[in-house]
């Protein structure tokens, strides 16, 4: 058994973030991940995000993932590479499994879940077929392990992952040749849809998959119109000649681990789900356990840093290592630019949400 | 039509719509009792990926707001594991 | 609102699904309720072995044999797969005493009538190629069976409304009295009030809180059992398996082992049980732990207890993925036999519970007793064992 | 499917290790050393990575981070092997998976 | 003013067709208005939604671009004090913008677009340039490919094209290997 202040696990933005802030408050700190590389989703974000200076904007995801792997190599923080964390008991104890083949016991004062988001699947017929996949494993695929998953893909989903990845399938090298979106409106970022529109990928609005057609794998799509209550149109289908269809139907908190220790769960469908109910200093119901990013509701890496430093703080202030003027302060600091990024029409919704959660962390306590 | 209920739910223990709403036929109203009649979710990914999409199906079918439909119930490990990772000397595993 | 019935069965599990299904199947009038969901109990949380090895002489033994005639043709009965098997099981001897105490144990219950013998190293190994060269020898009896427990519940649900039977889930018995006609009135969570001539309580290890509303202690506790469950795979070995050490050491206390960590092996009660499922999954078991409460955790001590004991015995196991692990609790009883028949001095009130280990082996035979009961046909074996009775807990 | 060579935000194509040969059913394929399984087959070309065990119907890469594991393999005569998050070793051998698949290879002979 | 801000974020024809109409963005503040449009260099600020976003500010070093405080205003474009400089152009994460020259040539316009895909064209080769849907419009010679360090893997392209196509075209068929 090994023991250590706070274990923050998954080594995304908002772990990362968590565990830099820690380090730098003089807490002991491992941060957990189950991959080869730290970074999380960030080195599969090539593009250039949003925001204001302090929020990187104008900087791809990967950059901002390199220069948060350096900071964290300068404080020394012990990072566990191929490590899943497969169970986790009393609320203090992890229980990890390193490079699959070896069991660990890691027993934290605090432990921060960063465990991010899972995609959504879509059921349609031949879902189950080769060439059918998420559209965050083809951004896997072409960014992280440099392959093309398929030469003519059918995007579900206009959200920003939607758009985002077809934009880098486009990059990558193949063709985008259709996004369809079940609602009357497309819903990604207009910046986005418009990159795609002048690169001619064409948008369906109130159309969905109805099956994807092959025998070994993917050989064509058939799409179809959906009426106002959302049922397909007959008459309308259309089949399409594609290898690849890739879901972008939303992502849900990965709260499994929450779950597992026992946390209290809410559900806010604005944040994809079921998420732990949480406190303004990312605290569950469960006093040692904090909770920072996705799982926390699904936004942006933006604001998925700022939640990890958030908890990194009171994290680390709950132990002791800063005053509680000094936690206010820093806090406050971070609050501001949180409620910058969730301010305008997009960011509205999410900053009612949030709000919501922790005005419920309030009433149970 | 048929082709509709054919199609699958549960990817890993092949479980197709028609049997899961057979289930909520039967009276199964949440995730984990549609695990225990049908087994969808019982496989090798423990409902990681269908789980969402049955909470939409029970919501469809009974009109039970997707906010009573809780999560199936965790258990580790959150991932598989081989027994061998608790020999003290770790899994040993052999090229070829 | 208000329902009525002849028979009132509070629990859902597989024994009171079983009480529920016979006594409809005598033209009872039968409602089943149940606190929890569909399998959320013990019946969804245990192995699903119909083991008579493990069973000294007696009135167990003999209702095992008989539940296990009657799940032989069960599923025509019920008009549906039961995942029945009969792969046998094979009893592991790891040295001389072990192998003495087993011999003993053999012939008691070969004169019982049941089928099962003590097969050499040769034999162990031909049908068991890949468990430990540490096995001397072993038991074997090819009668040792197997069911798919939630495939019988939905059986006995399913083929339990064709002949009336209402199931509710999620509703729970809040209080009980008895009415002017001497009928019982259960008042229910969801607000109902159901009024039955007759109540058994089939509530597992809740028995006893159960029984609290009619007043009654009923002497079942639970006992927690943890196990893993492993991806599935292709058979290992022709049978299911467990150890004799654990059997040794219940028949036979002065033998007991001491082994390293014996103290962590008694808190835990680990026992080897290696159970194939019909979907190919193997069960891992398990522990036998006397807790407090009803909290259904698990923890990492039985965890690596459990998948070392099964890496030392077969290791090939090593490369198998575990993808769960669970806990349940077996209803206990002082004596560890069940609890059947009527209560004393509570008329038209029946308990039908605690089994322990061995609730998806007795649920048929549980039924079908109760129900003759019911009609006063005279029962086949004797029962008065199993009559309830107070007992000091 | 293919690897891509040259990204206009990623720069040339940086090998996570050396060439090495791995055997997928029978067939040698060249992979990086510390590279997905999944990514080597996927640039190969290979797309169906098992088949299931009711309707024997193909699958492969579906989340691509060990979630699903739909993309399980027999890998060195183990089954259920998640091949996308698993890194190529020398001289794997690499098998589709029919239904639970079998043991193979060494010294564990179920078949 | 005001009022126009409040409208156009939700532009129907991003929701619908994915890309603003030419109507929704000549009322936006980012868009240069009639008077200039023709005079000379300009910059082209397609941003019709209020995302929390401002590095186009900062990155005008004469001052042409305002959004304020409140970083989820729409950017302001100040076309009497804007150069067509194209130095705001890889600064915007969503690669909204880009700078158009009337008064190129006698009957060509010119064009700065950021360009993100592989492989580049070269000087002097003849693309065909697209509208905001992916239609060519009309071809279009290529007079300068920026692949300067400081934009990060964002190429900045200077294409010659007809006149006549100067309020349609906002960048240039990708180019197939």
């Amino acid at each position: 058994m090994v023991f250590t202040d706070v274990a923050v696990v998954g080594a995304g933005p908002a772990g990362l973030s968590a565990a830099i802030e820690c380090a730098e408050a003089g807490a002991n700190v491992i941060l957990i991940d189950e991959n080869t590389k730290p970074g999380g989703q960030l080195f599969k974000q090539i593009h250039k995000f949003f925001g204001s200076r302090e929020h990187h904007a104008g900087v791809r995801g990967f950059r901002i993932g390199e220069e948060l792997l350096l900071r964290a190599r300068k404080l020394d923080i012990d990072v566990w590479l191929n490590c899943e964390v497969c169970g986790i008991y009393g609320g203090t104890e992890l229980w990890i499994v390193k490079n699959r083949r070896e069991s660990r016991r890691l027993k934290a004062r605090k432990i921060i879940l960063a465990t991010g988001a899972t995609e959504n699947a879509v059921a349609f017929s031949g879902w189950t077929l080769p060439g059918v996949m998420g559209a965050g494993a083809a951004q896997t695929m072409i960014n992280l392990h440099r392959v093309i998953p398929g030469n003519r893909v059918v995007m579900i989903g206009s959200g920003n992952v939607g758009v985002i990845v077809s934009y880098q399938l486009l990059q990558a090298g193949a063709d985008v040749i259709a996004v369809v979106e079940a609602a009357p409106r497309l819903g990604g970022y207009g910046v986005h849809t418009a990159k795609l529109r002048r690169a001619g990928v064409p948008f369906f609005t109130s159309h969905t998959v109805l099956e994807a057609r092959g025998k070994e794998s993917v050989e064509s799509v058939v799409i179809v119109r959906l009426d106002e209550y959302w049922k397909p149109v007959a008459g309308t289908e259309k089949e399409l000649e594609a290898d690849t269809v890739c879901i972008a139907a939303g992502l849900t908190p990965l709260i499994e681990l929450a779950m597992l220790a026992g946390c209290e769960i809410c559900f806010i469908p604005s944040l994809g789900g079921h998420v732990p109910v949480h406190d303004r200093r990312m605290r569950t119901s469960i006093e040692s356990i904090y909770v920072a990013g996705d799982i926390a509701g699904v936004e942006e890496a933006s604001t998925a840093m700022e939640e990890g430093r958030l908890s990194g703080i009171h994290a680390s202030a709950s132990l002791g290592l800063y005053s509680a003027d000094k936690e206010e302060e820093l806090s406050h600091q971070i609050w501001e630019r949180l409620d910058v990024l969730r301010s305008g029409p997009f960011g509205e919704g999410r900053r009612k949400a949030k709000e919501k959660i922790i005005s419920m962390k309030s009433m149970t306590q | 039509m048929e082709n509709e209920q054919n199609r699958l739910i549960c990817r890993c223990e092949e479980i197709t719509l028609e049997e899961i709403i057979q289930a909520i036929d039967n009276g199964c109203t949440s995730l984990n009792e549609i695990k225990r009649y049908t087994r969808a979710g019982m496989g090798l990914c423990q409902s990681r990926v269908c789980s969402r999409l049955i909470a939409r199906i029970i919501a469809e079918k009974t009109g039970k707001p997707l906010d009573e439909i809780v999560p199936v119930t965790a258990r580790p490990p959150s991932r598989p594991v081989r027994i061998d990772i608790f020999s003290p000397r770790g899994c040993n595993v052999k090229n070829s | 609102m208000k329902r009525y019935c002849d028979s009132l069965v509070i629990g859902g599990g597989i024994i009171g699904l079983s009480c529920g299904y016979y006594l409809s199947r005598e033209g009872f009038k039968v409602q089943v309720i149940d606190s929890m969901e569909f399998g959320s109990g013990s019946s969804g949380a245990c192995d699903d072995m119909i083991l008579l090895q493990s069973k000294k002489p007696g009135v167990v033994l003999e209702l095992a044999m008989e539940s296990l005639e009657m799940y032989r043709f069960l599923h025509m009965e019920l008009g549906c797969d039961l995942g029945f098997k009969q792969m046998g099981g094979m009893i592991l001897i790891e040295n001389q005493e072990e192998l003495a105490v087993m011999e003993e144990f053999v012939s008691s219950q070969r004169s019982c009538g049941l089928n099962v013998d003590i097969v050499d190293r040769e034999e162990l190994r031909r049908r068991q190629p890949h468990v430990s060269d540490r096995f001397i020898s072993s038991t074997y009896s090819p009668d040792d069976s197997q069911v798919d427990p939630f495939l019988v519940m939905k059986g006995f649900i399913n083929a339990g409304q064709r002949l009336g039977m209402e199931v509710r889930y999620r509703e729970a018995a809040v209080t009980a009295e008895k009415n002017g006609a001497g009928r019982w009135q259960v008042l229910t969570s969801t607000g109902c009030i159901v009024e039955a001539e007759n109540v058994v309580i089939s509530a597992g290890a809740w028995s006893n809180i159960v029984g609290g509303l009619f007043d009654i202690s009923i002497p079942i506790f639970p006992r927690r059992g943890q196990l893993l469950i492993t991806e599935k795979i292709p058979p290992i070995g022709e049978t299911n398996l467990w150890s004799a050490s654990y059997m040794v050491t219940k028949l036979r206390p002065d033998l007991a082992k001491v082994r390293e960590n014996q103290s962590e092996y008694n808190e835990l009660g680990l026992g080897f049980s290696f159970t194939r499922t019909a979907h190919g999954n193997y069960l891992i078991g398990s522990t036998r732990e006397e807790q407090a409460g009803f909290k259904k955790l698990v923890d990492y001590r039985a965890l690596e207890a459990l998948s070392r004991q099964v890496a030392h015995i077969i290791p090939l196991m090593r490369h198998v993925h575990i993808i769960r692990h669970i806990a349940g609790f077996r209803p206990a009883t002082p004596d560890g036999k069940m609890i059947l028949g009527p209560w004393p001095g509570k008329e038209g009130l029946y308990v039908a519970s605690g089994h322990e280990g061995d609730g998806i082996a007795m649920a048929p035979i549980t039924g079908k007793l109760l129900s003759d009961i019911f009609t006063g046909r005279k029962s086949i074996t004797n029962m008065k064992e199993l009559i309830p009775r107070c007992m000091v807990v | 499917m293919s690897r891509i060579a040259e990204h206009p935000i990623l720069g040339p194509l940086k090998p996570s290790g050396r060439e090495v040969s791995i055997l997928v059913d029978g067939e040698e394929v060249i992979a990086y050393e510390g590279e997905m399984i999944a990514a080597a087959l996927m640039a190969s070309g290979r797309r169906v990575f098992r088949y299931t065990e009711k309707r024997r119907e193909p699958r492969g890469l579906y989340c691509a981070i060990g979630r699903c594991t739909d993309c399980v393999m027999i890998v060195n005569g183990i089954p259920n092997v998640r091949t996308c998050v698993t890194p190529v070793e020398p001289g794997m051998i690499i098998e589709t998976q029919r239904g639970i698949g079998r043991w193979g290879g060494g010294d564990h002979g179920i078949h | 003013m005001n009022d126009t801000k409040k409208k156009a974020w939700q532009s129907e024809g991003v929701k619908t067709s994915g890309t603003p109409t030419l109507e929704e963005l000549t009322q936006t503040p980012g868009f240069p208005s009639e008077e200039f449009l023709y005079a000379g260099p300009v910059a082209f600020i397609e941003c019709v939604e209020k995302i929390p976003c401002n590095p186009c500010e900062t990155a005008c070093p004469r001052g042409a671009i305002t959004i304020g405080d409140n970083i989820t205003e729409l950017p302001m474009l100040d076309a009497g004090k804007c150069t067509g400089c194209g130095l705001c152009l890889p600064s915007c994460p969503g690669l909204a913008i880009y700078v158009k020259d009337y008064t190129f040539e006698q009957d060509r316009a010119s064009i700065i677009f950021p360009f993100e895909y592989l492989p580049l064209p070269k000087k002097g080769d003849i693309v065909e340039m697209v509208d905001r849907f992916g239609e060519t419009l009309c071809e279009g010679e290529i007079l300068m490919v920026n692949t300067s360090s400081r934009n990060d893997q964002t190429s900045l392209i200077k294409a010659a094209f007809d006149k006549r196509h100067f309020i349609g075209v906002v960048s240039m068929k990708r180019l197939v290997t």
